[in-house]
């Protein structure tokens, strides 16, 4: 077993239990750091599928950014383990058993794909931020300016609703 | 020549009667619309007579006098035409002749109505005397059937012309339904034919060069045999036989003139008239030919029995007219078209007269009609009196009166074909003369039976009643010697002889049996003196008349009708009846109308029970979608 | 390595994101659920960008490197819809003291 | 092109111009200019004058088809401001702000009209949806309105996280490993896995964002908690705007394979067909109703996606025409109103009788009664099927599902002609005059489509 | 020349359809009452003078002045083109005919908003004729609506008490059934050759009658028109939203559905039914006769139970309509010219009884047949024509229906003997029926309701007695509308396998 299988499974294994902890954890805050572990777990997919740009970007945006913010949001709000009252137990069995069938259903189908078996190649320099960087700025600069128009609509949202207006009656 | 051309005059004179009566209802005084009534009929009889004269001269052959295109579909022509023969003739001779004489009896009869029922009466007299004259002149079924429906209109009105009673109502309901019975018969017949040949006219029918039935038919063929069946349905209703006869005696509601005229004289014989025009056809129908004499010989028999036993003056001459005609449907069964014919003719004086009498006697009595009430009646009114009795005499079929020749001629071809046929039916005119002469002692002799009042009153009728009374008398008494049979005349029966073009054909299809002279000769005075025993010992029996208390149960049947009412009643009327009530209240509003709303409802059902899907959880319908993405990826992968 | 293997390590994580989501009642884990679904996209995502790159290919290159900006792509929106979506759940949490979203059924039926 | 650069400049006018304006009628007026300009640069580009000659890459492909939609796209907003402009000041004081967000809606339509790769489809579905989570929750102290924008975030994102793994499975699937549209070549043999899982989830995302059935739970929720102006707004061009989408893509990749997935979109037909006539019967809110209505047209539209073939085309085009303009002008009249349930309606043809006069037209419209465009829009999706041939029994279906729909509509129209009015029920429903005509300009727009249908149709083939 | 600017079928929806959008613009209540009026004897006046440019076989113009076609879809093959043929004349006649009298005969009726009520009675005039002339099936399908929805508005606003559900019901049946058509006329589109370069397919009439349909397919694409049809006439067991609407809408607009609308379904079954699936046809006549003749006789059976006289009309409504529909299915010559003749007939006596029962209603103030009784006492006129018209109902001689029924039971019969002799018991159970009902509300003693009829206004005799004229000339020379008919009937059989 070559060393990059035993990371692929160590990396696995830590991502899933990292989901599990996510979905299972009563604690708000402890579900933000599994979740964490997770990406971590998934940049380091990344970096051994050498998209080391992603894997930067991963740990920065996701792991960094995004997570602190739900961070402080849970803290803000001062959320704890009993805040959550237990889930009507039928609806969580429900969502449980479906999702696992959603799983097998797709495993099952995916297993028999014509590339299954495909071997992925490694090695090369597309996911260094240089190659990245080239394309972006070439082939996609469209898209790239337009998603500025979401961030422009998202920073609009943000202020919209984050801002408090003179106090109203609640509707 | 000229008559001829002017027939359309002969149904349009009462045709312009009816208008002007009709419209000018409340207008015209009483003496106007009775004079105009009567004066058109009496145009017409007039013309009658011209044109009869016309078609027993030298040399005349069947006319057809064409109008214009009634119903014309491609092949199917059906013009608007007469046809002129002998039968026509005959029949519109009885048709005005008869019609005049009770239009002027009416004029007087009906004086106490109002002004505008008075115009309504004579409207409704005229139009129906148009319509006869349309289904007797009528050259093809189609028209003979305008005029058969027409006079059943016409009947319907007149049965009912005292509407605010709802007894009266019911029986012109009742008749026309049942005339609706037959007519339909009749339709299908005419469809049939139509089908078949593609023509209903009597000319291309059954003329004798190019006829297309004696062309086209064989005998006792499938379709004869039902074509002539159906007409025969047709004929049951409108002439009242077996089993369709129950409305003609309910049919007396009406005034008394309009019994005589519509439901004895003439549109009752409108079924004889039909299959008489019809006789090739029925001559190639042997089959149907048995089936015509068994109803007839059965209605006339049934119907005497009814008789027997019945009190009202009308319902015993009503239950007589069904008798009379089934001899005459016994006549045509037997092949003795013109004797049928003959009888229609005869019947249509007596008859007239007897319901005329009555009706004088009614007049008289101020509306009364149980016999069991009157009594002793022929010292208050002579005239009335006696002419009565001669009719009775005719019909009872005591020589020489009128009735004699023609029952004898049919009894004799009746003899001819089965002695069986001949016994029946004499016995039945044995009845004939037994509940005649009871009619007649009970109502005429004895002691008055009714209130003080009705005595006080009692009274001969004025001359406009009594003279018609009179003519019908004079007719009833001597008509009989136009048809004065072989036995006593050397060159034959003169009816025979007039009607013989029409029913030549027919020969050719069925051996009329000749009786021998001798065996003739002694049926006659056989039948003549039983008769005439029958009489006197009915009229000695009811001279002194006294109602009996006991009745066994067959005078009960018999008095009550057979109970045949009461069993259409139960069998036809009150199971539609119910099965509309079921229909209207189960069937459509629960059931089929059921269904439609049920629909709605269970669209109203679903959408509350749909709607819970929406449970405004986002969990649950993040559930739902992962179900339905769920269904989806298994139907996609897993089933192909 | 077979790319089999990436593409159940994926639907697992992208399979416990969507139970995450059918379970949970906090708008907030739900709302981290749904980012764990995108999470395993952009790995899978990068896992087929190594598979397309074969020689076979002439645009390996080019088709590898869409698939990694595709990742880049995602994770702007995410970011962008994380801003959005938080704003949204402060504010009902402002007016409810609650981001229970069961709560959630003023709108029903 | 055009559109999409002048529909973003926009909304940064407007978001700008929310610091500048004083008056509050000032941004109305100016989302009226800026509408027209950029339905002006959209027929300009139409006829051939594109004003910016950008090298997408082929990410983007203008056909007129999507030119076409962009301009009914706009025309119904353009009559949606006309109507409704001033009403937005009913959900908040940052009117600008609302208008500039409704421009950013109108990028992402112009690119979802116009997308050629599934990254710009992506983007575009993106941009489309985050500023409607916005303006669902725009009146802030609304409850319901909170409710609808966080349900409609959660599962918009869910769905989000659906079509992205599809593109993923998709990407890995098809043997060019591309992104571009025209370039999935799926060939005509049976449909690998990959690709199949894949088309079923983007197939799912796509059904989600157009509200059909099973997939359409988040629709009435947040039709009816959000301001009824947004409502009007995103029931109407957003939706028509996502479909659009929808059959572009699946038109274009998928078309070739279309019988091996026609299944599927049968059994979201009929479903939606089924769930959002049904559902709408038993509905009091007029709000309500409308929305169940809304997803019961999805279900027509779907047909358009059933067929996909020319006529279908056609009668998606029409469809998005007939049933944006007709709901707009519905949607016009209830925000007018104060109670929004059926009730409310009644007795309107005594009170207002031009309102029930227009409401009647728009409602017949939807219901698809001849001479309105409705019917015509219905009638091409119809032929649309029968002319695709297979699985008639749907297009029965989906006729006795018209005919149960006109169980609601004509319960509207109901309360309007034939009951009385219930006093303090929508007692004073002040309209201008303007108001007035342009809704009888929108109401004989409806009518002339309905006899002209050519009018947008025989664009296509211009 | 007329013909250079406008032809009689668009003159004979433009008329109605132009006036009756005046109408809703007049205020005052006299005077649009005149001006429909005036307008309605307008649209009669067009289609007498059409009726004087109708031989054939003398006039070559005919075509030029009946038959017209405008470009409208081009690229599906649909254009405006509308032509009447002598069905097509005979039913806008009746349309024409019977307006005028039911605006003449109402004249004193007052309605709320009259303007509106007038204004949608000519809509729905105008659609009706759209329908009879159209001769395209999209532009037949719009007519076809068209007609529907201002009868809808008028029976939903000015009736009974229930008449909201009852109308609505309606609607919803009639909607469904013409969706259902909807697909039935785009799948025959589908297999109809093409006539225009511009597009592949036609909706031009004569496309529909070329189109290339297998027997299989027609035997389903048959129900999809029949049921629409069957609702529209309605045929049994599709009927029950009929007596319903009939019992709680106003006089006018029942008078316009029982006379006009109804023809509309037979109609349809003629023109757009037998000659696109003779296949079909041919496979299910016995079916639908049976049916039909079930109908028959189910309604005769129902009618006489009825107590309110309004569903007693609807109800022998429902039973005459059966015997037409059976005879359509007949196909032969006698039944059908038969019906062409009946439609006519029916027309007239419908509306002849609706006048009746409407003028009893506002003398008497009810309607339950166990209420009334001795009409004939104070309203003699009334009486007799009544008892004129209840007789041309059941078909008596020298009435209108007679020849018509004859034909249409003669055409049965050529089909099957069994099926003409139940069909003939429904001539017997319609006396029933009807001289029941004439028993119950003119004769016997008159009551206190009775007591309060006055005499009928000008008007109302007028309108009666060239209802009775027509009944008479009709029934006693019927040749003109047979000739005129004719080539309608040829043509049709010509497209039908003679079995």
């Amino acid at each position: 077993m070559e060393i990059t299988h035993i990371l692929f499974w160590f990396l696995s294994a830590l991502a899933i239990a990292g989901a599990i902890g996510v979905i299972a954890s009563k604690n708000p805050i402890y579900s933000v750091l599994c979740l964490v572990i997770v990406f971590f777990a998934i940049s380091g997919h990344y970096i051994l599928m050498n998209a080391q740009f992603l894997a930067i970007v991963n740990i920065i945006v996701y792991a960094g950014a995004i997570m602190v913010l739900f961070l402080f949001v849970i803290m803000l709000m001062n959320l704890n383990a009993e805040t959550e009252p237990v889930k009507n137990i039928y609806m969580k069995m429900a969502g449980v058993i479906s999702g696992l069938t959603l799983m097998i259903v797709l495993v099952a189908a995916l297993a028999h794909s014509e590339n299954a078996n495909v071997v992925m190649r490694a090695g090369t320099s597309i996911g260094l931020t240089e190659s990245l960087g080239k394309a972006l700025f070439n082939n996609y600069v469209v898209p790239f300016e337009i998603s500025s128009v979401l961030f422009l609509s998202a920073m609009i949202g943000a202020i919209l609703i984050g801002k408090k207006d003179s106090a109203t009656e609640i509707k | 020549m000229d008559a001829i051309q002017l027939i359309y005059l002969v149904p349009l004179l009462p045709l312009l009667g009816f208008i002007i009566n009709g419209l000018g209802r409340n207008a015209l005084s009483k003496s106007v619309t009775g004079f105009i009534g009567s004066a058109v009929i009496f145009l017409s009889f007039c013309l009658s007579v011209w044109i009869f004269f016309a078609v027993s001269s030298e040399g005349f052959t069947t006319q057809n006098i064409s109008y214009f295109n009634f119903i014309d579909v491609y092949k199917l022509h059906i013009p608007f035409e007469f046809q002129v023969d002998q039968l026509t003739s005959v029949f519109l001779l009885i048709i005005t002749g008869v019609g005049f004489l009770i239009h002027v009896y009416s004029v007087s009869y009906m004086k106490e109505e109002s002004q505008s029922g008075f115009g309504r009466y004579f409207s409704y007299l005229n139009l129906f005397v148009f319509s006869m004259l349309i289904l007797v002149l009528g050259g093809n079924y189609v028209i003979m059937f305008i005029g058969w429906e027409g006079v059943g209109l016409c009947s319907y009105l007149l049965i009912g012309f005292w509407f605010k009673d709802h007894a009266n109502n019911n029986a012109a309901k009742k008749a026309f339904v049942m005339n609706r019975i037959g007519d339909m018969g009749f339709l299908l017949a005419m469809f049939w034919m139509v089908s078949l040949y593609g023509t209903v006219s009597y000319h291309d029918l059954y003329n004798s060069d190019n006829g297309i039935i004696t062309a086209l038919s064989t005998i006792n063929s499938h379709a004869i045999v039902g074509i002539t069946l159906l007409l025969f349905v047709g004929a049951m209703g409108k002439s009242a036989q077996i089993p369709l006869y129950t409305w003609l005696p309910d049919a007396m509601a009406g005034p008394t003139p309009v019994s005589a005229l519509i439901h004895a004289a003439t549109m009752v014989t409108a079924g004889i008239y039909m299959i008489a025009r019809s006789n090739i056809l029925y001559s190639l129908a042997p089959a149907t030919l048995a089936v015509v004499a068994g109803i007839g010989l059965a209605t006339a028999i049934f119907a005497a029995i009814i008789a027997l036993k019945q009190n009202d003056i009308k319902k015993v001459l009503a239950y007589s007219t069904v008798s009379q005609l089934g001899y005459m449907f016994l006549g045509l069964g037997v092949g003795a078209f013109s004797a049928a014919v003959f009888h229609v003719m005869t019947h249509a004086f007596f008859k007239a007269l007897l319901f005329l009498a009555a009706g004088s006697v009614i007049h008289a009595m101020g509306g009364e009609q149980d016999i069991t009430k009157m009594g002793g009646l022929g010292k208050k009114m002579k005239i009335t009196y006696v002419t009565f009795f001669i009719a009775t005499l005719a019909i009872s079929g005591i020589p020489p009166f009128a009735g004699f020749f023609s029952k004898d001629e049919i009894l004799s071809a009746a003899f001819a074909q089965s002695p069986v046929l001949y016994i029946l039916g004499f016995g039945g005119a044995l009845l004939t003369a037994f509940y005649m002469f009871r009619l007649m002692a009970m109502t005429f002799k004895g002691k008055f039976r009714g209130t003080p009042e009705q005595e006080h009153h009692l009274h001969e009728s004025p001359a406009a009643m009594t003279v018609p009374l009179i003519i019908l008398a004079i007719l009833s008494a001597f008509g009989g010697f136009l048809g004065l049979p072989e036995l006593f005349v050397n060159d034959g029966n003169e009816i025979d002889k007039f009607l013989s073009p029409v029913f030549e054909h027919s020969k050719q299809f069925i051996i009329i049996k000749e009786v021998p002279q001798q065996t003739e000769l002694i049926l006659l005075v056989v039948s003549s003196v039983l008769i005439i025993i029958v009489s006197i010992w009915a009229w000695n029996k009811y001279k002194k008349y006294a109602p009996s208390v006991s009745e066994n149960g067959l005078v009960k049947a018999i008095k009550n009708k057979f109970y045949v009412d009461e069993i259409y009643d139960a069998v036809f009327v009150r199971p539609y009846r119910s099965l509309s009530t079921f229909l209207n209240n189960v069937f459509d509003k629960r059931g089929i109308d059921g269904i439609v709303n049920g629909v709605g409802k269970t669209v109203n059902y679903g959408s509350r029970q749909l709607r819970l899907l929406q449970s405004g959880q986002v969990g649950s319908y993040l559930l739902l979608m992962v179900i339905g993405l769920l269904i989806l990826f298994i139907i996609q992968l897993f089933t192909k | 390595m077979e790319i089999k293997w990436y593409i159940f390590l994926s639907l697992v994580l992208f399979c416990i994101g969507i139970i995450g989501a059918l379970t949970r009642r906090n708008s907030i884990i739900v709302f981290m659920c749904i980012e764990l679904m995108l999470n395993s996209v952009n790995l899978l995502l990068v896992a087929f960008s190594k598979m397309h790159l074969t020689p076979v290919n002439a645009f390996g290159p080019a088709m590898a490197t869409s698939a990694q900006i595709f990742v880049f792509f995602i994770m702007i929106v995410a970011a962008a819809e994380v801003s959005v979506g938080l704003a949204i759940i402060v504010m009902l949490y402002r007016n409810t003291r609650s981001i229970d979203i069961n709560f959630l059924n003023r709108l029903k039926n | 092109m055009n559109a999409i650069i002048l529909s973003a400049l926009w909304g940064v006018v407007m978001m700008l111009g929310g610091v500048f304006f004083k008056k509050s009628t000032t941004p109305k007026y100016w989302a009226i200019a800026g509408i027209i300009i950029i339905l002006a640069g959209n027929l300009l580009e139409f006829f051939g004058h594109p004003f910016f000659n950008v090298d997408t890459k082929g990410m983007l492909r203008f056909d007129s088809f999507g030119l076409i939609f962009n301009s009914i796209a706009f025309i119904s907003t353009l009559l949606f401001f006309l109507l409704n402009g001033r009403d937005f000041e009913k959900i908040g004081i940052h009117v600008s702000e609302y208008f500039s967000l409704i421009f950013f809606v109108l990028c992402g339509v112009s690119i979802l009209s116009s997308f050629n790769t599934l990254l710009m489809l992506f983007l575009g579905i993106e941009i489309l949806s985050i500023p409607l989570y916005i303006l669902t929750g725009s009146e802030k102290r609304n409850l319901k309105g909170n409710e609808a924008s966080l349900k409609y975030f959660l599962m918009g994102a869910f769905s989000t996280g659906l079509m992205l793994m599809g593109i993923a499975l998709i990407y890995g699937g098809n043997s060019l490993g591309s992104f571009y549209i025209d370039a999935i070549n799926l060939g005509s043999g049976h449909l690998s896995v990959l690709i199949g899982v894949g088309l079923v989830l983007i197939l799912v995302a796509m059904a989600f964002k157009v509200s059909a059935a099973p997939f359409h739970f988040w629709a009435p929720d947040v039709y009816d908690g959000a301001p009824a102006v947004v409502t009007s707004f995103m029931m109407t061009i957003a939706k028509v705007a996502a479909f659009v989408a929808f059959f572009r893509l699946f038109s274009t990749s998928f078309g070739s394979m279309h019988y091996q997935w026609q299944t599927l979109i049968v059994i979201i037909t009929a479903a939606t067909l089924l769930i959002g006539n049904i559902t709408a019967v038993f509905q009091i809110s007029v709000k309500r109703m409308l929305a169940y209505s809304s997803i019961s047209h999805a279900g027509f539209m779907m047909f358009t996606l059933f067929a996909l073939n020319t006529t279908a085309k056609e009668g998606l085009l029409f469809y998005a025409a007939a049933y944006s303009i007709a709901t707009i002008g519905i949607f016009a009249v209830i925000i007018k109103m104060s109670d929004y349930s059926i009730e409310g309606f009644n007795g309107l043809g005594k009170r207002q009788p031009l309102l029930a006069l227009t409401s009647t037209i728009f409602l017949l419209s939807l219901t698809g009664i001849p001479l309105t465009a409705g019917f015509m829009a219905k009638f091409y999706v119809l032929m649309a099927a029968v002319k695709d041939g297979h699985q008639l029994w749907l297009v029965i279906f989906a006729v006795i599902c018209a005919a149960i729909s006109a169980i609601y509509y004509f319960r509207v129209i109901q309360a309007i002609y034939f009951k009385d009015p219930v006093p303090g029920v929508n007692e004073n429903i002040a309209v201008s005059q303007g108001f007035e005509w342009i809704l009888v300009i929108t109401a004989g727009l409806i009518i002339l489509l309905g006899i002209l249908p050519g009018l947008v149709i025989d664009w296509l083939y211009y | 020349m007329l013909g250079t600017y406008f032809t009689f079928p668009e003159l004979l929806i433009w008329i109605p359809f132009i006036t009756g959008i005046i109408a809703f613009f007049i205020r005052n209540g006299n005077s649009v009452k005149t001006f429909a009026i005036i307008s309605s004897i307008a649209t009669l006046a067009v289609s007498v003078i059409s009726l004087f440019y109708t031989d054939v076989a003398h006039h070559p113009e005919f075509f030029y002045y009946n038959n017209v076609s405008y470009v409208w879809m081009p690229y599906i093959g649909s254009s405006f083109s509308v032509g009447m043929d002598g069905m097509g004349f005979l039913l806008t006649f009746l349309t024409a005919l019977a307006f005028p009298l039911i605006f003449i005969v109402t004249n004193k009726s007052e309605y709320k908003n009259i303007n509106s009520f007038v204004g949608l009675l000519l809509l729905a005039q105008a659609g009706m004729m759209g329908v009879f002339v159209a001769t395209d099936a999209l532009l037949f399908y719009f007519f076809w609506e068209l007609a529907l929805i201002p009868v809808y508005f008028l029976c939903s606003r000015w009736g009974g008490e229930k008449r909201i559900q009852s109308t609505f019901k309606f609607f919803v049946y009639t909607f469904l059934g013409s969706l259902l058509m909807l697909i039935g006329i785009i799948y025959v589109y589908m297999h109809t050759p093409s006539v225009s370069p511009d597009s592949d397919h036609s909706f031009y009439i004569n496309a529909f009658y070329n189109a290339i349909l297998s027997p299989r397919q027609q035997e389903w694409v048959f129900w999809l028109f029949f049921i629409a049809f069957a609702i529209k006439i309605p045929i049994f067991p599709f009927h029950t939203w009929q007596p319903d609407v009939y019992e709680q809408s106003n006089y006018p607009s029942v008078m316009v559905m029982s006379s006009v609308m109804v023809k509309m379904g037979l109609f349809g079954l003629i023109r757009w039914l037998l000659p696109i699936f003779p296949a079909a046809v041919a496979k299910y006549d016995h079916f639908i006769i049976i049916l039909c003749i079930i109908g028959l006789l189910y309604a005769s059976c129902i009618a006489l139970y009825q107590n309110d006289l309004k569903r007693f009309v609807a109800w022998s409504s429902i039973a005459h309509l059966a015997l037409i529909g059976a005879a359509i299915f007949s196909t032969n010559r006698l039944g059908l010219q038969g019906v062409m003749l009946e439609m006519l007939n029916h027309g007239i006596n419908i509306l002849a009884l609706w006048i009746i029962v409407d003028i009893i209603n506002k003398k008497t103030g009810v309607r339950k047949i166990s209420e009334l009784g001795g009409l004939a006492i104070k309203s003699p006129a009334l009486a007799i024509f009544f008892v004129i018209i209840a007789f041309a109902n059941i078909a008596l001689p020298l009435s209108n229906s007679f020849v018509s029924e004859f034909l249409m039971l003669n055409g049965i019969f050529d089909f099957n003997k069994w099926y003409a002799a139940f069909a003939c018991l429904g001539v017997v159970l319609s006396a029933v029926y009807i001289l029941n009902m004439i028993q119950k509300t003119f004769f016997g003693k008159s009551n206190e309701l009775a007591e309060k009829a006055q005499k009928m206004s000008t008007s109302q005799f007028i309108v009666l007695s060239v209802i009775v004229g027509a009944i008479l000339f009709l029934g006693i020379y019927p040749d003109p509308v047979i000739h005129l008919t004719e080539s309608t009937v040829s043509g049709l059989l010509a497209r039908i396998p003679l079995k």
